[in-house]
């Protein structure tokens, strides 16, 4: 063990280390008491390339897309033709911030892809762009 | 085949060789790009380098044992959703080494979890999975059908708040390919690790580590596949002599006696390692396939090309029938 | 008391730091840091290494503290954010 | 590859290659005075065509190098130069073990650091740049390099990219620091800039963090300074780091440390005057 299990000096008042008779609440049901540190990878994304997302991922490549985002065959009633280009992560930040449609989109579709891209999950094509778009920060 | 990879294959199997090294850079980048750099690391600790390269081999060697801490925890996690179905659940490939404690799993990168349970229970495996966190990671219903009828897994799955895949097998090899293990004695053969969790058998170990390197996929990452089996075959015929003829029956057991006795071939001659006398053999593809291993160059870049896109087009036919292998790149022409 | 028993490793604490009434904890066994507020540090401190369910969970608080009137799903839904974040189990 | 450049910036070493010779021959210039690395590097980078018939029609550059992003665009090879810098940043973002690396901006006076971090845009990295050619040592504008054992900086004084306007702040200083103009880039008009001399010869000094500042810039708003404690402070730099995770235990005793000794506090200002006229009051009350 080292320092760092002892009571903090400075700042830190009202410690946790139990001083004993301290009143301690469970908390609402709803609170949350535990927040996991997760990897900043998206945050890396954004800050040293330029990204891009794919609609839909290349193995899909021609297949449309529905008004919900999901995928379907080709000429499905109601259903878009993919962009003929990747959006860029710039792009994608405006469609997802109702920002303007990007040249040569139709706006319809853009609320496609965006519903595409928000359906996006680790792993898929697009996703650590999508990621890095998400950043609270 | 290229200098940079020959040069790594040589120096994983004689760590000694060190001082021949002369582009350093050259010889990290083909082993990063290998996903080698941590065995390499772990494989020259202790032996005298520049001190600007053994800074380098403890930055990887630091970095594989974050790989393996999280690794084992993901399995953990697994075993923690799985447990109260009381199923028996096999770990494969690094995460099973890792845990086993074995060598092949000093300083290997490990990605997905993958784990093996009997097919009667995917239904319920599936169930706990997707009550515990992890969400299905497709693309569309194709992809989805195509999993469930023909592949030897779930579509992947992935943990919501951990970010890590997990593939559920319930046999090694897809449905579709001609060798038809018998994953049910491999369940039945496992044995527990300790930890809640079991591991193949070792003859089913090196067959499973065979069929995924020679009869399953386009020998992408062959290098740390192979260096797997060499670990693997050293590890276990050293301590028991009757190995090899226990690995032969069980290989032939499963139809994938031809994988395995390949395989065996090309680390005995990429990495040195000990193979029975009778097993030494001439056989005219393994050329290509020793090619097609050592297929990248000393700034990690694939090279051979063409041999590359054979071997592609091999693993679709090794998953399929012709017929069955034209339905499926039509469905996905249509898309 | 009927209900499930938890778990927390016996070290679970050992790696830790406190700032400004937050626990941040390094879990070795997983490689996370988990940022924890109240009660969450002191229900860890009484699963380490000892099983309980949730009225051991109480009395082992209890020696330390004293326990603010709470709903009685309280304590349930913080065991269940630890347990997702994989610092307790069910042995 | 076909062409060859090795450069080493503090404590790290790169070999960048690449299909041309153009995007080099930016970076020998921008780069010239550093030290060539004689060992080993720590990482390559691939400055090469997307496409193999992306060589001579319309070339287009991928950034690819050990280690690579999935869904990175390709760039035009009049921005070649910028694939290359991206192309390190990558490497350090995604490779880097040796250092808890923070997304900040850094510079030295007397003996200590400050570090300037926040999220993109909120001109760390003109601030660096600046303070850098006003009686501060420049250490670095986009990464900082944390020591795991002995908790010191290590200067890592890459090349500045300056944004749009930002450049004009410069404009005093001599053409030979300056790249090319790169216009039409993903991030709008980019000019990058050599720091300068004593930033060069003063890279491989060690330096402890004294001060972190989080600055926002809204020309609209009040000149504002607002404490941040040290558990704030370890939340936002675990997010400002790309390689915390990886870095497991070393890491975490690494940020905490960080964290209970050094005094954070956000910043607002709506000019660049209002900003260094903060930077020295909190330097001067650290």
């Amino acid at each position: 063990m080292d320092e760092r299990n002892e009571q903090p000096g400075g700042e830190a008042g009202g410690g946790l280390v139990p001083s004993r008779r301290m009143v301690l609440a469970l908390g609402a049901a709803a609170a949350s008491t535990v927040v996991t540190v997760r990897p900043a990878l998206a945050q890396t994304a954004g800050s040293v390339m330029h990204c891009q997302i794919p609609v839909p991922a290349p193995q899909n490549a021609g297949s449309y897309i529905a008004p919900d985002g999901s995928v379907v065959a080709p000429g499905t009633a109601g259903a878009f033709p993919p962009p003929p280009r990747p959006l860029t992560g710039e792009e994608a930040k405006a469609l997802l911030n109702h920002g303007p449609t990007p040249a040569g989109l139709d706006p319809e579709a853009a609320q496609a892809y965006v519903n595409y891209i928000r359906r996006l999950q680790a792993g898929m094509s697009g996703f650590t762009c999508y990621a890095s778009l998400q950043m609270p920060r | 085949m290229t200098a940079a990879a020959r040069e790594l294959t040589g120096l994983l199997t004689d760590p000694a060789r060190a001082g021949e090294v002369a582009d350093w850079t050259a010889l990290v980048s083909a082993a990063r790009a290998e996903s080698l750099a941590g065995t390499l690391a772990w494989r020259l600790a202790g032996v005298p380098l520049p001190r600007e390269v053994e800074r380098l081999m403890e930055d990887a060697r630091r970095a594989s044992e974050t790989v393996r801490v999280e690794a084992l925890w993901e399995a953990e996690m697994a075993r923690r959703a799985l447990a109260p179905l009381g199923v028996p659940v096999v770990l494969l490939k690094g995460t099973a080494y890792a845990a086993a404690g074995l060598p092949a799993a000093e300083g290997r990168s490990i990605g997905d979890l993958d784990i093996l349970v009997p097919a009667r229970s995917l239904p319920e495996v599936e169930r706990a999975l997707l009550a515990a966190g992890w969400e299905w990671v497709k693309e569309d219903a194709y992809d989805d059908l195509y999993y469930r009828r023909w592949m030897h897994e779930l579509p992947p799955l992935i943990h919501r708040a951990r970010d890590r895949m997990i593939d559920v097998h319930h046999t090694i090899l897809p449905l579709t390919a001609r060798p038809k293990p018998d994953a049910e004695a491999m369940i039945a053969d496992s044995a527990a690790l300790g930890n809640g969790l079991r591991a193949l058998a070792p003859a089913d170990m090196v067959v499973h580590a065979s069929a995924h390197l020679i009869a399953d996929g386009d020998l992408a990452g062959g290098l740390r596949n192979l260096w797997d089996i060499d670990r693997l075959l050293r590890h276990f015929a050293g301590a028991d002599a009757g190995f090899w003829a226990e690995l032969q029956a069980r290989a032939g057991h499963h139809r994938l006696w031809r994988a395995v006795h390949r395989a065996a071939r090309l680390a005995n001659d990429l990495y040195a390692t000990p193979i029975p006398e009778s097993w030494r053999i001439w056989d005219s593809a393994d050329p290509l396939f020793r090619a097609r291993m050592l297929a990248r160059d000393g700034w990690g870049r694939q090279t051979a090309r063409g041999l590359r896109f054979g071997f592609y087009v091999r693993s679709h036919l090794l998953r399929m029938p012709p017929l069955m292998l034209a339905r499926h790149l039509l469905a996905k022409a249509r898309r | 008391m009927a209900g499930p028993r938890y778990l927390a490793d016996a070290d679970v604490l050992a790696v830790a730091a406190e700032m400004e009434g937050l626990t941040i904890v390094f879990h070795q066994a997983s490689g996370q840091t988990h940022i924890l507020a109240p009660p969450a540090p002191q229900i860890l401190a009484a699963l380490a290494g000892d099983a309980g369910d949730e009225e051991q969970i109480l009395s082992r608080i209890g020696a330390d503290f004293d326990l603010a009137p709470a709903a009685p799903a309280a304590l349930a839904a913080r065991l269940a954010e630890l347990e997702a974040a994989g610092l307790v189990h069910r042995p | 590859m076909k062409h060859v450049f090795r450069l080493k910036v503090g404590p790290v070493a790169f070999r960048i290659g690449s299909d041309w010779e153009a995007p080099l021959a930016q970076l020998r210039r921008l780069y010239a005075g550093y030290p060539t690395p004689e060992g080993i590097c720590d990482f390559t980078v691939r400055v090469e065509a997307d496409k193999p018939w992306r060589r001579r029609l319309r070339p287009s550059v991928a950034i690819r190098g050990d280690y690579v992003l999935p869904d990175a665009a390709p760039l035009p090879l009049a921005q070649g130069l910028l694939a290359a810098e991206m192309g390190m940043n990558l490497q350090m973002a995604l490779g880097q073990r040796r250092y808890l690396l923070l997304h900040a901006g850094a510079v030295e006076r007397d003996g200590q650091a400050l570090l300037l971090t926040g999220e993109s845009g909120a001109g760390k990295s003109t601030l660096s740049a600046l303070l850098g050619e006003r009686g501060w040592r420049f250490l670095g504008d986009e990464f900082a390099l944390l020591g795991l054992g002995d908790g010191e900086l290590r200067p890592f004084p890459r090349a500045v990219s300056l944004k749009n306007a930002a450049a004009d702040l410069f404009a005093d200083l001599p053409e030979e620091r300056f790249g090319p103009v790169l216009s039409g880039t993903p991030k709008g008009t980019i000019r990058h800039l050599r720091p300068n001399d004593a930033a060069i010869a003063g890279m491989h000094d060690r330096v402890p963090p004294a001060l972190i500042l989080f600055p926002r810039f809204g020309p609209e708003r009040p000149a504002a300074v607002r404490p941040v404690g040290a558990a704030e402070l370890f939340m936002r730099l675990t997010q400002a780091s790309t390689n915390y995770v990886a870095l497991a235990r070393t890491g975490f005793d690494a940020l905490t440390r960080l964290c209970r000794s050094v005094p954070a506090a956000a910043i607002d200002y709506g000019s660049t005057e209002e900003a260094l006229a903060l930077v020295d009051r909190l330097w001067a009350a650290r």
